[in-house]
Protein backbone atom coordinates (compact mmCIF):
# COMPACT_ATOMS: atom_id res chain seq x y z
CA UNK A 1 0.00 0.00 0.00
CA UNK A 2 1.26 3.29 -0.94
CA UNK A 3 0.11 6.91 -0.39
CA UNK A 4 1.59 10.22 -2.00
CA UNK A 5 0.55 13.87 -1.06
CA UNK A 6 3.03 15.71 -3.24
CA UNK A 7 3.10 19.00 -5.65
CA UNK A 8 5.08 17.63 -8.11
CA UNK A 9 3.89 16.38 -10.97
CA UNK A 10 3.81 12.50 -11.90
CA UNK A 11 3.65 10.30 -14.70
CA UNK A 12 0.13 8.07 -13.76
CA UNK A 13 1.59 5.35 -16.84
CA UNK A 14 5.04 5.07 -15.13
CA UNK A 15 3.22 4.65 -11.76
CA UNK A 16 0.53 2.40 -13.55
CA UNK A 17 3.64 0.27 -14.49
CA UNK A 18 5.35 0.44 -11.63
CA UNK A 19 2.46 -1.26 -9.75
CA UNK A 20 1.59 -3.78 -12.07
CA UNK A 21 5.06 -5.05 -11.58
CA UNK A 22 5.19 -5.18 -7.81
CA UNK A 23 1.98 -7.23 -7.56
CA UNK A 24 2.35 -10.28 -8.72
CA UNK A 25 -0.64 -12.73 -8.73
CA UNK A 26 -3.35 -10.08 -9.22
CA UNK A 27 -5.23 -10.73 -12.29
CA UNK A 28 -6.66 -7.35 -12.43
CA UNK A 29 -5.53 -3.69 -12.05
CA UNK A 30 -7.70 -0.76 -12.48
CA UNK A 31 -6.58 2.70 -12.26
CA UNK A 32 -8.29 6.09 -12.48
CA UNK A 33 -6.67 9.57 -12.85
CA UNK A 34 -8.08 13.08 -12.58
CA UNK A 35 -7.01 15.65 -15.02
CA UNK A 36 -7.35 19.55 -14.26
CA UNK A 37 -9.86 19.66 -16.76
CA UNK A 38 -10.71 23.49 -18.45
CA UNK A 39 -14.49 23.20 -18.52
CA UNK A 40 -15.73 26.58 -19.91
CA UNK A 41 -12.56 27.29 -21.61
CA UNK A 42 -11.50 29.65 -18.91
CA UNK A 43 -9.37 27.57 -16.99
CA UNK A 44 -5.85 29.70 -15.90
CA UNK A 45 -4.70 27.25 -13.25
CA UNK A 46 -5.90 25.57 -10.21
CA UNK A 47 -4.68 25.66 -7.05
CA UNK A 48 -5.22 22.81 -4.28
CA UNK A 49 -4.60 23.21 -0.76
CA UNK A 50 -4.84 20.82 1.87
CA UNK A 51 -4.35 19.81 5.94
CA UNK A 52 -1.47 18.55 5.98
CA UNK A 53 -0.98 15.65 8.48
CA UNK A 54 -4.80 14.91 8.35
CA UNK A 55 -4.61 14.67 4.71
CA UNK A 56 -1.78 11.53 5.23
CA UNK A 57 -3.71 10.45 7.79
CA UNK A 58 -7.48 10.07 6.42
CA UNK A 59 -6.26 8.93 2.94
CA UNK A 60 -4.39 6.03 4.43
CA UNK A 61 -7.30 5.03 6.72
CA UNK A 62 -9.74 4.95 3.20
CA UNK A 63 -7.06 2.84 1.74
CA UNK A 64 -6.34 0.68 4.51
CA UNK A 65 -10.27 0.13 4.41
CA UNK A 66 -10.29 -0.80 0.65
CA UNK A 67 -7.72 -3.11 0.79
CA UNK A 68 -9.08 -5.23 3.76
CA UNK A 69 -12.65 -4.87 2.50
CA UNK A 70 -11.92 -6.50 -1.32
CA UNK A 71 -9.06 -8.56 -0.28
CA UNK A 72 -6.72 -6.42 -2.53
CA UNK A 73 -3.05 -7.64 -3.35
CA UNK A 74 -1.99 -3.78 -3.64
CA UNK A 75 -3.55 -0.03 -3.26
CA UNK A 76 -1.97 3.24 -4.60
CA UNK A 77 -3.34 6.69 -4.09
CA UNK A 78 -1.05 9.66 -5.36
CA UNK A 79 -2.90 13.74 -4.88
CA UNK A 80 -1.36 16.29 -5.18
CA UNK A 81 -1.88 20.25 -4.05
CA UNK A 82 -0.15 23.41 -4.63
CA UNK A 83 -0.44 25.15 -7.80
CA UNK A 84 -1.46 22.68 -10.95
CA UNK A 85 -2.11 23.22 -14.80
CA UNK A 86 -4.85 22.11 -17.28
CA UNK A 87 -4.02 18.90 -18.61
CA UNK A 88 -1.70 17.47 -15.56
CA UNK A 89 -2.62 15.03 -13.64
CA UNK A 90 -4.36 15.93 -10.04
CA UNK A 91 -4.38 12.43 -8.53
CA UNK A 92 -4.88 8.56 -9.23
CA UNK A 93 -5.40 5.83 -7.54
CA UNK A 94 -4.54 2.13 -8.97
CA UNK A 95 -6.11 -0.90 -6.88
CA UNK A 96 -4.73 -4.60 -7.91
CA UNK A 97 -6.95 -7.69 -7.16
CA UNK A 98 -7.45 -11.20 -8.10
CA UNK A 99 -11.07 -10.66 -9.99
CA UNK A 100 -11.47 -7.22 -11.72
CA UNK A 101 -15.14 -7.12 -9.85
CA UNK A 102 -13.10 -6.09 -6.52
CA UNK A 103 -10.60 -3.85 -8.69
CA UNK A 104 -13.35 -1.84 -9.81
CA UNK A 105 -15.35 -1.36 -6.64
CA UNK A 106 -12.61 -1.18 -4.71
CA UNK A 107 -11.66 1.63 -6.85
CA UNK A 108 -14.73 3.45 -6.65
CA UNK A 109 -14.78 3.46 -3.33
CA UNK A 110 -11.66 4.59 -2.70
CA UNK A 111 -12.15 8.05 -5.40
CA UNK A 112 -15.55 8.53 -3.62
CA UNK A 113 -14.13 8.30 -0.27
CA UNK A 114 -11.26 10.73 -1.18
CA UNK A 115 -13.50 13.35 -2.93
CA UNK A 116 -15.62 13.90 -0.07
CA UNK A 117 -13.52 12.53 2.74
CA UNK A 118 -9.73 13.68 2.03
CA UNK A 119 -9.20 17.38 3.40
CA UNK A 120 -8.46 18.67 -0.24
CA UNK A 121 -10.10 22.06 -1.65
CA UNK A 122 -9.64 23.48 -4.90
CA UNK A 123 -9.55 26.79 -6.05
CA UNK A 124 -10.01 27.63 -9.89
CA UNK A 125 -8.41 30.46 -11.77
CA UNK A 126 -9.73 31.73 -14.34
CA UNK A 127 -9.56 35.30 -16.33
CA UNK A 128 -12.51 36.44 -13.95
CA UNK A 129 -10.77 35.91 -10.88
CA UNK A 130 -10.32 32.70 -8.30
CA UNK A 131 -13.25 30.44 -7.45
CA UNK A 132 -13.30 27.94 -4.89
CA UNK A 133 -14.66 24.74 -5.98
CA UNK A 134 -18.26 23.84 -4.70
CA UNK A 135 -18.88 20.01 -3.34
CA UNK A 136 -21.49 18.15 -5.37
CA UNK A 137 -24.20 16.82 -3.92
CA UNK A 138 -24.07 13.81 -6.20
CA UNK A 139 -20.14 13.05 -4.23
CA UNK A 140 -22.00 13.35 -1.00
CA UNK A 141 -24.55 11.22 -2.36
CA UNK A 142 -21.81 8.56 -3.70
CA UNK A 143 -20.79 8.08 -0.49
CA UNK A 144 -23.96 6.20 0.12
CA UNK A 145 -23.16 2.79 -1.83
CA UNK A 146 -20.82 1.40 0.28
CA UNK B 1 -5.64 26.98 24.84
CA UNK B 2 -6.28 24.96 21.45
CA UNK B 3 -4.79 25.45 18.18
CA UNK B 4 -7.69 26.12 15.76
CA UNK B 5 -6.93 26.17 11.94
CA UNK B 6 -8.83 27.45 9.19
CA UNK B 7 -8.92 26.45 5.71
CA UNK B 8 -9.91 27.65 2.10
CA UNK B 9 -12.59 30.24 1.84
CA UNK B 10 -13.45 30.31 6.06
CA UNK B 11 -9.23 30.81 5.94
CA UNK B 12 -9.71 33.88 3.38
CA UNK B 13 -12.88 35.03 5.32
CA UNK B 14 -10.95 34.95 9.03
CA UNK B 15 -7.75 35.83 7.40
CA UNK B 16 -5.18 34.06 9.55
CA UNK B 17 -4.74 30.01 8.44
CA UNK B 18 -4.29 29.44 12.07
CA UNK B 19 -4.34 30.69 15.45
CA UNK B 20 -4.19 29.53 19.58
CA UNK B 21 -7.61 30.50 21.29
CA UNK B 22 -7.72 30.24 25.24
CA UNK B 23 -11.49 28.92 25.33
CA UNK B 24 -13.20 27.03 27.89
CA UNK B 25 -15.94 25.67 25.63
CA UNK B 26 -17.09 22.61 26.06
CA UNK B 27 -17.93 21.92 22.46
CA UNK B 28 -17.44 23.04 18.91
CA UNK B 29 -20.69 24.68 18.54
CA UNK B 30 -19.70 26.36 21.88
CA UNK B 31 -16.41 27.79 20.28
CA UNK B 32 -18.17 28.68 17.33
CA UNK B 33 -20.66 30.86 18.97
CA UNK B 34 -17.66 32.31 21.00
CA UNK B 35 -15.73 33.39 18.03
CA UNK B 36 -18.72 34.44 16.28
CA UNK B 37 -19.23 36.73 19.44
CA UNK B 38 -15.42 38.04 18.35
CA UNK B 39 -15.57 39.64 15.13
CA UNK B 40 -17.39 40.32 12.42
CA UNK B 41 -15.22 38.03 10.48
CA UNK B 42 -15.87 34.87 12.62
CA UNK B 43 -19.17 36.21 11.94
CA UNK B 44 -18.68 35.41 8.25
CA UNK B 45 -17.36 32.70 7.82
CA UNK B 46 -19.50 30.93 10.63
CA UNK B 47 -22.92 32.07 9.64
CA UNK B 48 -23.90 29.16 8.27
CA UNK B 49 -22.40 26.04 9.93
CA UNK B 50 -24.26 23.37 7.44
CA UNK B 51 -21.63 24.38 4.98
CA UNK B 52 -19.11 23.88 7.23
CA UNK B 53 -16.82 20.92 8.42
CA UNK B 54 -15.28 20.51 11.49
CA UNK B 55 -12.34 18.03 12.43
CA UNK B 56 -10.82 17.28 16.00
CA UNK B 57 -7.22 16.12 16.33
CA UNK B 58 -7.43 15.52 12.88
CA UNK B 59 -10.22 13.43 12.99
CA UNK B 60 -13.91 14.55 10.74
CA UNK B 61 -16.44 14.87 13.22
CA UNK B 62 -19.39 16.87 14.15
CA UNK B 63 -20.32 20.63 15.41
CA UNK B 64 -22.14 18.94 19.03
CA UNK B 65 -18.59 16.90 19.59
CA UNK B 66 -16.72 17.74 23.15
CA UNK B 67 -13.47 19.67 23.08
CA UNK B 68 -12.37 17.71 26.17
CA UNK B 69 -8.58 16.89 25.64
CA UNK B 70 -8.70 18.12 21.91
CA UNK B 71 -5.44 19.95 20.55
CA UNK B 72 -6.28 21.23 17.09
CA UNK B 73 -9.68 21.93 16.08
CA UNK B 74 -9.83 22.85 12.39
CA UNK B 75 -12.99 24.46 10.17
CA UNK B 76 -13.49 24.05 6.81
CA UNK B 77 -15.67 23.90 3.82
CA UNK B 78 -17.05 19.95 2.21
CA UNK B 79 -13.86 18.72 0.36
CA UNK B 80 -13.09 19.06 -3.00
CA UNK B 81 -10.30 16.85 -3.73
CA UNK B 82 -10.35 13.40 -6.08
CA UNK C 1 -11.90 4.90 -30.38
CA UNK C 2 -9.53 2.84 -30.85
CA UNK C 3 -9.52 -1.17 -30.70
CA UNK C 4 -6.77 -3.00 -31.06
CA UNK C 5 -6.58 -7.26 -31.66
CA UNK C 6 -3.12 -8.14 -31.63
CA UNK C 7 0.40 -11.01 -30.76
CA UNK C 8 2.28 -8.45 -29.38
CA UNK C 9 2.86 -7.55 -25.71
CA UNK C 10 1.91 -3.95 -25.25
CA UNK C 11 3.30 -1.67 -22.71
CA UNK C 12 0.12 -0.83 -20.25
CA UNK C 13 1.44 2.90 -19.28
CA UNK C 14 2.59 3.96 -22.25
CA UNK C 15 -1.00 3.38 -23.62
CA UNK C 16 -2.61 5.05 -20.68
CA UNK C 17 -0.14 8.20 -21.16
CA UNK C 18 -0.84 8.15 -24.72
CA UNK C 19 -4.98 7.63 -24.53
CA UNK C 20 -4.32 10.44 -21.85
CA UNK C 21 -3.07 12.69 -23.82
CA UNK C 22 -5.53 12.76 -26.32
CA UNK C 23 -8.29 13.13 -24.53
CA UNK C 24 -8.69 16.94 -23.70
CA UNK C 25 -11.76 17.81 -21.69
CA UNK C 26 -11.64 14.71 -20.19
CA UNK C 27 -11.71 15.06 -15.97
CA UNK C 28 -12.05 11.13 -15.46
CA UNK C 29 -9.62 8.53 -17.06
CA UNK C 30 -9.85 5.12 -15.75
CA UNK C 31 -8.34 1.89 -16.86
CA UNK C 32 -8.30 -1.41 -16.54
CA UNK C 33 -5.12 -4.40 -17.25
CA UNK C 34 -5.61 -7.96 -17.14
CA UNK C 35 -2.44 -9.82 -16.76
CA UNK C 36 -1.64 -13.77 -17.02
CA UNK C 37 -1.99 -15.00 -13.64
CA UNK C 38 -0.79 -17.76 -12.00
CA UNK C 39 -3.13 -19.18 -9.41
CA UNK C 40 -2.27 -22.33 -8.27
CA UNK C 41 1.64 -21.92 -8.94
CA UNK C 42 1.96 -24.29 -12.17
CA UNK C 43 0.94 -22.18 -15.24
CA UNK C 44 3.57 -22.17 -17.91
CA UNK C 45 1.62 -20.42 -20.19
CA UNK C 46 -1.48 -19.24 -21.71
CA UNK C 47 -2.63 -19.28 -25.42
CA UNK C 48 -5.84 -17.12 -26.10
CA UNK C 49 -7.45 -18.45 -29.69
CA UNK C 50 -9.74 -15.95 -31.54
CA UNK C 51 -12.02 -15.43 -34.08
CA UNK C 52 -10.00 -13.13 -36.82
CA UNK C 53 -12.80 -11.00 -38.32
CA UNK C 54 -15.28 -11.24 -35.56
CA UNK C 55 -13.60 -10.62 -33.03
CA UNK C 56 -12.56 -6.72 -34.43
CA UNK C 57 -16.36 -6.31 -34.63
CA UNK C 58 -17.47 -7.69 -31.97
CA UNK C 59 -15.14 -5.18 -30.26
CA UNK C 60 -15.68 -2.46 -32.04
CA UNK C 61 -19.70 -2.70 -31.08
CA UNK C 62 -19.10 -3.24 -27.85
CA UNK C 63 -16.98 0.11 -27.33
CA UNK C 64 -18.92 1.77 -29.47
CA UNK C 65 -22.28 1.03 -27.29
CA UNK C 66 -20.34 2.37 -24.36
CA UNK C 67 -18.84 5.38 -25.89
CA UNK C 68 -22.47 6.47 -26.65
CA UNK C 69 -24.53 5.29 -23.60
CA UNK C 70 -21.94 7.33 -20.98
CA UNK C 71 -20.67 10.06 -23.54
CA UNK C 72 -17.14 8.96 -23.49
CA UNK C 73 -14.70 11.70 -24.60
CA UNK C 74 -12.78 7.94 -25.88
CA UNK C 75 -12.37 4.66 -25.52
CA UNK C 76 -9.35 2.08 -26.00
CA UNK C 77 -9.15 -1.79 -26.09
CA UNK C 78 -6.52 -3.55 -26.87
CA UNK C 79 -6.56 -7.32 -27.04
CA UNK C 80 -3.92 -10.10 -27.75
CA UNK C 81 -4.24 -13.43 -28.79
CA UNK C 82 -1.20 -16.19 -29.18
CA UNK C 83 0.99 -17.59 -26.67
CA UNK C 84 1.27 -14.93 -23.05
CA UNK C 85 3.98 -15.47 -20.68
CA UNK C 86 2.86 -15.16 -16.61
CA UNK C 87 2.58 -11.83 -15.95
CA UNK C 88 2.36 -10.53 -19.24
CA UNK C 89 -0.63 -8.03 -19.88
CA UNK C 90 -3.73 -10.35 -21.68
CA UNK C 91 -5.18 -6.90 -22.53
CA UNK C 92 -6.94 -3.56 -21.54
CA UNK C 93 -9.43 -1.18 -21.21
CA UNK C 94 -9.91 2.77 -20.94
CA UNK C 95 -12.49 5.19 -20.86
CA UNK C 96 -11.72 9.11 -20.81
CA UNK C 97 -14.86 11.36 -19.82
CA UNK C 98 -15.70 14.24 -18.17
CA UNK C 99 -16.69 12.68 -14.41
CA UNK C 100 -15.48 9.64 -12.91
CA UNK C 101 -19.12 8.08 -12.77
CA UNK C 102 -19.26 7.77 -16.13
CA UNK C 103 -15.51 6.42 -16.94
CA UNK C 104 -15.95 3.63 -13.97
CA UNK C 105 -19.45 2.50 -15.67
CA UNK C 106 -18.12 2.38 -19.15
CA UNK C 107 -14.91 0.59 -18.62
CA UNK C 108 -17.11 -2.11 -16.25
CA UNK C 109 -19.35 -2.34 -19.07
CA UNK C 110 -16.72 -2.51 -21.29
CA UNK C 111 -15.30 -5.71 -19.28
CA UNK C 112 -18.32 -7.26 -18.88
CA UNK C 113 -19.05 -7.55 -22.55
CA UNK C 114 -15.14 -8.30 -23.99
CA UNK C 115 -15.30 -11.24 -21.46
CA UNK C 116 -18.78 -12.92 -22.55
CA UNK C 117 -19.43 -11.43 -25.81
CA UNK C 118 -15.99 -10.68 -27.23
CA UNK C 119 -14.54 -14.11 -29.26
CA UNK C 120 -11.26 -15.36 -27.84
CA UNK C 121 -11.16 -18.35 -25.40
CA UNK C 122 -8.24 -18.95 -23.10
CA UNK C 123 -6.18 -21.68 -22.88
CA UNK C 124 -3.90 -22.60 -19.52
CA UNK C 125 -0.94 -24.66 -20.32
CA UNK C 126 0.36 -26.62 -17.08
CA UNK C 127 2.73 -29.24 -16.43
CA UNK C 128 0.08 -31.62 -15.69
CA UNK C 129 -1.19 -30.55 -19.86
CA UNK C 130 -3.45 -28.17 -21.80
CA UNK C 131 -6.85 -26.70 -20.36
CA UNK C 132 -9.37 -24.60 -21.94
CA UNK C 133 -10.40 -21.80 -19.04
CA UNK C 134 -14.36 -22.53 -18.50
CA UNK C 135 -16.94 -19.58 -18.50
CA UNK C 136 -17.73 -18.46 -15.56
CA UNK C 137 -21.73 -17.84 -14.52
CA UNK C 138 -20.52 -15.00 -12.44
CA UNK C 139 -19.09 -13.39 -16.35
CA UNK C 140 -22.21 -14.24 -18.10
CA UNK C 141 -24.50 -13.12 -14.70
CA UNK C 142 -22.38 -9.95 -14.77
CA UNK C 143 -24.36 -8.64 -17.87
CA UNK C 144 -27.46 -8.48 -16.49
CA UNK C 145 -26.75 -5.56 -14.88
CA UNK C 146 -26.88 -3.45 -17.82
CA UNK D 1 -22.44 -24.44 -49.79
CA UNK D 2 -21.66 -22.87 -46.32
CA UNK D 3 -18.60 -21.90 -44.49
CA UNK D 4 -18.21 -23.55 -41.02
CA UNK D 5 -16.02 -22.71 -38.51
CA UNK D 6 -14.45 -24.24 -35.15
CA UNK D 7 -13.24 -22.48 -32.55
CA UNK D 8 -11.25 -23.99 -28.90
CA UNK D 9 -12.00 -27.30 -27.93
CA UNK D 10 -15.10 -27.72 -30.41
CA UNK D 11 -12.38 -27.61 -33.00
CA UNK D 12 -10.10 -29.88 -31.10
CA UNK D 13 -13.14 -32.49 -30.88
CA UNK D 14 -14.04 -31.96 -34.80
CA UNK D 15 -10.29 -32.12 -35.86
CA UNK D 16 -10.75 -28.95 -38.62
CA UNK D 17 -10.89 -25.46 -37.82
CA UNK D 18 -13.14 -24.70 -40.71
CA UNK D 19 -14.68 -26.84 -43.30
CA UNK D 20 -16.73 -26.04 -46.71
CA UNK D 21 -20.00 -27.73 -46.39
CA UNK D 22 -23.04 -29.06 -48.62
CA UNK D 23 -26.02 -28.59 -46.92
CA UNK D 24 -29.79 -27.37 -47.29
CA UNK D 25 -30.50 -27.35 -43.35
CA UNK D 26 -32.70 -24.68 -42.65
CA UNK D 27 -31.61 -23.66 -39.24
CA UNK D 28 -28.46 -24.28 -37.38
CA UNK D 29 -30.35 -27.00 -35.58
CA UNK D 30 -30.64 -28.58 -37.97
CA UNK D 31 -27.17 -28.29 -39.35
CA UNK D 32 -26.36 -29.58 -36.05
CA UNK D 33 -28.14 -32.71 -36.53
CA UNK D 34 -27.17 -33.15 -40.07
CA UNK D 35 -23.51 -33.14 -38.60
CA UNK D 36 -23.62 -35.19 -36.04
CA UNK D 37 -25.34 -37.67 -37.68
CA UNK D 38 -22.26 -37.15 -39.91
CA UNK D 39 -19.75 -38.83 -38.06
CA UNK D 40 -18.79 -39.57 -34.26
CA UNK D 41 -16.34 -36.36 -33.68
CA UNK D 42 -19.51 -34.43 -34.23
CA UNK D 43 -21.75 -36.08 -32.49
CA UNK D 44 -18.80 -35.51 -29.56
CA UNK D 45 -18.45 -31.67 -29.98
CA UNK D 46 -22.11 -31.46 -30.22
CA UNK D 47 -23.12 -33.71 -27.57
CA UNK D 48 -24.68 -30.43 -25.19
CA UNK D 49 -25.23 -27.63 -27.53
CA UNK D 50 -26.16 -25.34 -24.39
CA UNK D 51 -22.88 -25.83 -23.60
CA UNK D 52 -22.23 -24.02 -26.93
CA UNK D 53 -22.51 -20.61 -28.57
CA UNK D 54 -23.15 -19.98 -32.38
CA UNK D 55 -22.54 -17.09 -34.62
CA UNK D 56 -23.94 -16.36 -38.43
CA UNK D 57 -21.63 -14.01 -40.26
CA UNK D 58 -19.85 -13.18 -37.46
CA UNK D 59 -22.61 -11.98 -34.86
CA UNK D 60 -23.85 -14.31 -32.36
CA UNK D 61 -27.42 -15.90 -32.22
CA UNK D 62 -29.57 -18.81 -31.05
CA UNK D 63 -29.45 -22.49 -32.15
CA UNK D 64 -33.45 -21.87 -33.73
CA UNK D 65 -31.69 -18.87 -36.44
CA UNK D 66 -32.19 -19.49 -39.86
CA UNK D 67 -29.24 -20.55 -42.31
CA UNK D 68 -31.04 -18.73 -45.14
CA UNK D 69 -28.69 -16.24 -47.00
CA UNK D 70 -25.52 -17.46 -44.37
CA UNK D 71 -22.22 -17.59 -45.48
CA UNK D 72 -20.54 -18.32 -42.76
CA UNK D 73 -21.71 -20.51 -39.18
CA UNK D 74 -19.33 -20.48 -36.50
CA UNK D 75 -19.46 -23.12 -33.58
CA UNK D 76 -17.55 -22.31 -29.95
CA UNK D 77 -17.50 -22.83 -26.30
CA UNK D 78 -18.86 -19.49 -24.03
CA UNK D 79 -15.62 -16.95 -24.72
CA UNK D 80 -13.34 -16.51 -22.10
CA UNK D 81 -11.65 -13.02 -23.34
CA UNK D 82 -10.54 -10.17 -20.75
Amino acid sequence: MQVRVQTEPFDAGAELNAFTAATSGAGAVVSFSGIVRDVDGGLQEMEIEHYPGMTEKAIAKITEEAVTRWSLVDALVIHRHGTLHVGTPIMMVATAAPHRVDAFAAAEFLMDYLKSRAPFWKKELTASGADWVAARDEDEDALRRW
Amino acid sequence: MIDVMYFAWVRERIGVPSERIETSAPTVAALVDELKAREERYAAAFEDVSALRVALDQELTDFDASLEGVREVAFFPPMTGG
